[in-house]
């Protein structure tokens, strides 16, 4: 069970992610943040679950769209924006850019930008613990397209061969830039279908419900605990925004999807559907809603503000950590 | 004659190559989407919907998939948005197809495939998003590796490739893409291995890959103003390369850079380099210089991607200290990246 | 149904590829065969089979372990021979080796060293097949360890999303070089359940039983072409001879096998067992079974010995087909 | 002192290594059987068995699979029976590994994984089971590139990449396992980017790798006896490249031959004979040779392998041609290929 503050603490990561998300995005439009860049924006409550349900000791790994997962894990927004304005107090010192973020303290090893890399780190990082009977695990989050490339089929096989203790987080939010499921995957065969084939435990699970992703995380991280072995979760989920950038597709006359199928999404938004469940439930007024959500973009306003002062890395630094 | 954009050319080609030649299809991610590969799909795609599809994420295996097809008679075209997806299918691209025609004695038919990929720099695309893999490529015997500078080269060239028996790998640079320049409306196809005179001087060579050969264009215009007359040559197919063109141009000048788009080591820089070494060492006045990528990966940071980058006046600069002239401020020569996010 | 002339067919076919392997692996002893050879004995079954439901018109593909497809299809033993000795009238050339052989008149495209590219080769003829509204059927052979490659399930996944007609033919032996599966593959996952789960049909079936392999491809052979996509066969079965090279493993003091292991699948030599059936059946007498033996070794003697007599290719020709 | 195998050396040196470093797993095909990458896994799999185990095959996810290992603080040493296998690993070796430390700044920790791999001709390997990618490998900044020629360099440069903080390919050949050579007891590591010179001389240098070097040595043995003085130099690492070594050697002599296992275009011999070109012009008193693989994929057929390898009897003539002698009929001095099959 989920007690009134774990609640509310789910709700203010996800409202902190969303809110930086939107701030960023609309920073992103006045083009001095010049790394390509796809905001995470809708897709808030699979890594808010699935990071509350780790410690600092756990790892995890994301893709290209990896802002929320960062975040999630632990990252500050004040390093994550001065990385996307190529500071040098950026998390990666202004090298990587959006697809190429770290911090290690909380346990984000990386983000990458080539699809399937992050589930063989997430599996060799597991793979590491299994080799010293540690009981960390390794999550990897990444999306649907994964499924397609076959380096996330040695992976599965690998894990449920070892038993190691690695969390495959699949967010199918129905699209890969602008390719729906359909014309990529065949019919019928699901991603957690085609996962279970390999004797790996998997849940299907609504990536818009914050509690249901905790709750199934909860149960499956403590299992894997207990005893090692990889689980798959397939968290169905839509991203807001177009693939890359700060626009809705539709402002842009992109017409791979329609604008009612980006408002349908929008109404099961995770962050207000959570904001709603806690004031059902008693757990919150609408007056403490609207003042963490003031305090929290002011906050970030501050965070991304600090960032856009910081100095570029010196061009002397070029060819520093070069080996 | 008749002006277009490289992109244009290219789309151009296609449709040209796809109208004569049913045989011909196209696919890679978002392929049949008017983003497809910086616009260069959309009208085939248009005209010929059943031959321009969509393709999961699937590098490895589609190399393979195109090597079977093109053994049933069909042409493949593959194309990437970026070419640094394309290590993936290094496998079936270097243990396959460059080497079926040889390796099965000519017994197994031919391989034509074509795999386009968009390289270079813009926007930060960082170490991951940027790379020229054309020298890592070309080190092996069976593959044509193309990188087409101007419109005309596009087009030609890609004609060339969609007609051609053999594998084939075509870059087109991000920066080129809305480049301007005269296109004939009824082109041949550009022969592999016949290099292109970018440019006619008598003081100094310098062979220039992809968008380097726009700056080396660049470095020549303003260097001509000082009355330093510069050749361009731009190489157009690294493999095969046409060495004989190269080697008239240094027996003339005596003095050589080259100018890529990728690293220097084992690149096409250290290629000619060592070819003039090898085959016009008493041409030579003057040491050979080598003009690459920094030698780190490509950094985001905009003053640190700025340094890493060649461009007109790190190639102006060296051309004057190879000429023991004065080195000079040339920074205003340089052109302003016009390039806008989210790409 | 099988009629009593195709039962002999395809124990005569069988035979014919038993006493090739088997005379070419005492040939290659004599270290004048200089390329790496991994020999088909006791595996035969699974070929003859698949290629007596295919015309010509169909295509094959195999692996390193491919001479067994290579005859099945139709090739000959002759240029399989003068392949092996480097001969200029080698399938071949000479010049790709035992594990790079191509008859394309029997529609034997190619087969190659690197594991699972027969798979995407295949997948892409058949690709061809099905744009051109063909019904021509293109078959990839291969063996266990390709359901450990990526680009296995990336074939998988793109067949079935396009419906390709493509069938996929698995000869799993239990090994690869000298893993056994169990240190290879995660337990209880079985490779048909792996693939059926892209929805895919799949068939699991015992293949020393030339007469079932025969049965089932027929099936599939006409399913496919009245309705085309993929099919996946699993046909269990084993080889006698070592990895690579002519010998029996325990003959090196090989130990990763046991003596017995061979033994017992050698006892269900698909060869043997189907010269039984033909006995029992009244199909053909013992006699019958001898001559035929007789004939066929003494047809690929001469063929063994007409190959190693021709020619080498002139030195003059190793820049030859370099374009 | 005592005198060991090239395998024996790579065993020795791996035993010692994970004796003294518990991180250190090693794993790849057959890598738990004697016949693991030629015997060289076979003592550490017996002294350390939940340390060295067998992999699928799976060369793509398990480069990035090592990735995350090392990130964790392991360091994961995978072995390839063939280095063609590796193509199915580049995009983890080039769009991740090599690129770690400098992307994330440093801030993501190190990723030591060594790659160790079988190199080179033996026994009609053919073309796609005999390729050495060093040159394309090392053509991106981040990655170490190893060919060691001798026993003594095979523990030695093992040693360095065993404690080494970043990503090492080590390319082991096929030829050379089975030679001899000194090695003491008690090894240092050899430090990476310093080459070796392996024979003195004042003629003419050629600049080798891997077998490449015996092939050079048993060349100017030949030659020392018609009173020609070459110097050998085994640079050991691609990349970082010994530049100084080479540059000085060429300075003594003036003449330059670069010997390469793997194919010239865009490959080592280039490398070297465009640094010459760049870095040595002045020296320079006759134009560099480059000798390499004949410029096609590896045939099978004997006559055919046996054309397309460069051997003693090849640099020795050349050396004679380049100091202007007459050519003469040294194909007595290659050695005999003692390969057998199956392998
Ligand atoms: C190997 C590889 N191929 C192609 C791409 C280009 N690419 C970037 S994002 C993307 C789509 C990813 O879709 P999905 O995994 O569903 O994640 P989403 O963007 O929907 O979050 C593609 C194809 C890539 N980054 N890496
Ligand atoms: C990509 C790749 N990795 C590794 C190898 C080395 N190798 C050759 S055969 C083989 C085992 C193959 O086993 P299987 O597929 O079961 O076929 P079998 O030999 O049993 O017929 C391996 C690992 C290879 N050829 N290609
Ligand atoms: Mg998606
Ligand atoms: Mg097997």
């Amino acid at each position: 069970m989920i007690t009134p503050e774990q609640h509310i603490r789910l709700y203010k990561e996800m409202l902190r992610i969303r809110c930086a998300e939107a701030a960023l995005a609309e920073r992103y439009k006045q083009q001095e943040m010049r790394t390509p860049t796809h905001f995470g924006l809708g897709q808030e409550a699979v890594p808010v679950g699935v990071c509350a349900a780790l410690t600092k000791e756990d790892v995890a790994y994301s893709h290209h769209r990896s802002h929320n997962h960062y975040l999630a894990k632990g990252g500050s927004v004040y390093r994550l924006a001065a990385e996307l304005f190529g500071r040098k107090t950026g998390c990666s010192g202004g090298r990587g850019g959006s697809v190429h973020l770290t911090d290690r303290e909380s346990g984000f090893i990386a983000s990458s930008a080539i699809l399937a890399e992050c589930v063989a780190m997430a599996t060799g990082s597991a793979l590491s613990f299994a080799m010293d009977a540690s009981d960390r695990i390794a999550v990897a989050f990444f999306g649907d397209a994964v499924a397609e490339e076959g380096a996330f089929y040695e992976c599965l096989g690998y894990a449920a061969l070892k038993k190691l203790p690695v969390l495959f987080v699949c967010e199918n939010n129905g699209y890969a830039t602008e390719s729906p499921l359909s014309i990529r995957q065949p019919e019928g065969a699901s991603i957690h279908g085609r996962v279970a084939s390999f004797q790996i435990p998997t849940r299907n699970i609504d990536g818009n419900d914050v509690a249901e992703v905790y709750l199934t995380a909860l149960e499956v991280v403590d299992e894997m605990r207990r005893k090692p072995g990889p689980v798959f979760m397939e968290c169905r989920t839509y991203r807001w925004l177009e693939h890359v950038g700060p626009f809705f597709d539709h402002e842009l006359k992109r017409t791979y999807r329609t604008k009612e199928e980006v408002e349908e999404w929008m109404a099961h938004c995770p962050v207000k559907r959570h904001g709603a469940y806690l004031l059902e439930n008693g757990h919150a007024t609408g007056e403490q809603l609207s003042t963490w959500e003031t305090e929290t973009r002011k906050s970030i306003e501050d965070d991304i503000e600090r960032a856009y002062q910081d100095p570029w890395p010196d061009v002397q630094t070029l060819m520093d950590k070069v080996y | 004659m008749r002006i277009i954009k490289y992109n244009e050319a290219i789309s151009e080609a296609t449709v040209e190559a796809m109208t004569r030649d049913p045989s011909i299809f196209l696919t890679g991610h978002a392929a049949a989407y008017p983003s497809g590969l910086f616009g260069t799909t959309a009208r085939a795609a248009e005209t010929f919907p059943g031959r321009v599809f969509d393709c999961p994420s699937m590098e490895n295996a589609f190399a393979g998939i195109a090597v079977g097809a093109a053994a049933m008679g069909k042409r493949p075209v593959f194309v990437l948005p970026r070419a640094d997806f394309m290590f993936l299918a290094f496998d079936n691209l270097l243990n396959l197809a460059c080497k079926w025609h040889y390796m099965y004695d000519g017994n197994a038919g031919r391989v034509p495939i074509v795999i386009r990929a968009a390289v270079g720099k813009g926007w930060g695309q960082g170490a991951t998003h940027s790379q020229c893999p054309h020298a890592p490529l070309a080190h092996f015997p069976g593959l044509t590796v193309a990188l087409p500078s101007t419109p005309a080269d596009a087009k030609g060239l890609l004609l060339n490739a969609y007609t051609n028996n053999h594998p084939v790998i075509f870059f087109e640079h991000r920066s080129l893409f809305g480049t301007e320049g005269e296109v004939p409306e009824q082109m041949d196809p550009i022969p592999f291995g016949k290099a292109r005179i970018a440019r006619e001087g008598t003081d100094l060579t310098i062979v220039a890959t992809s968008l380097m050969t726009l700056e080396a264009t660049i470095a020549a215009d303003e260097l001509a103003k000082q009355g330093i007359s510069i050749e361009v040559i731009d190489p157009r197919t690294v493999r095969p390369l046409d060495e004989e063109t190269i080697l008239a141009s240094v027996a003339k000048t005596g003095r050589l850079i080259v100018a890529d788009c990728s690293w220097e080591m084992c690149g096409f820089s250290s290629e000619v380099a060592g070819l003039i070494a090898e085959k016009g060492f008493h041409s030579l006045k003057a040491p050979v210089r080598r003009i690459a990528l920094a030698n780190c990966p490509a950094p985001v940071s905009l003053p640190l991607e700025t340094a890493f980058y060649p461009k007109a006046s790190t190639l102006a600069q060296a051309a004057l200290r190879l000429l023991n002239k004065d080195e000079q401020d040339l920074a205003g020569i340089d052109r302003v990246d016009y390039f806008k996010g989210p790409y």
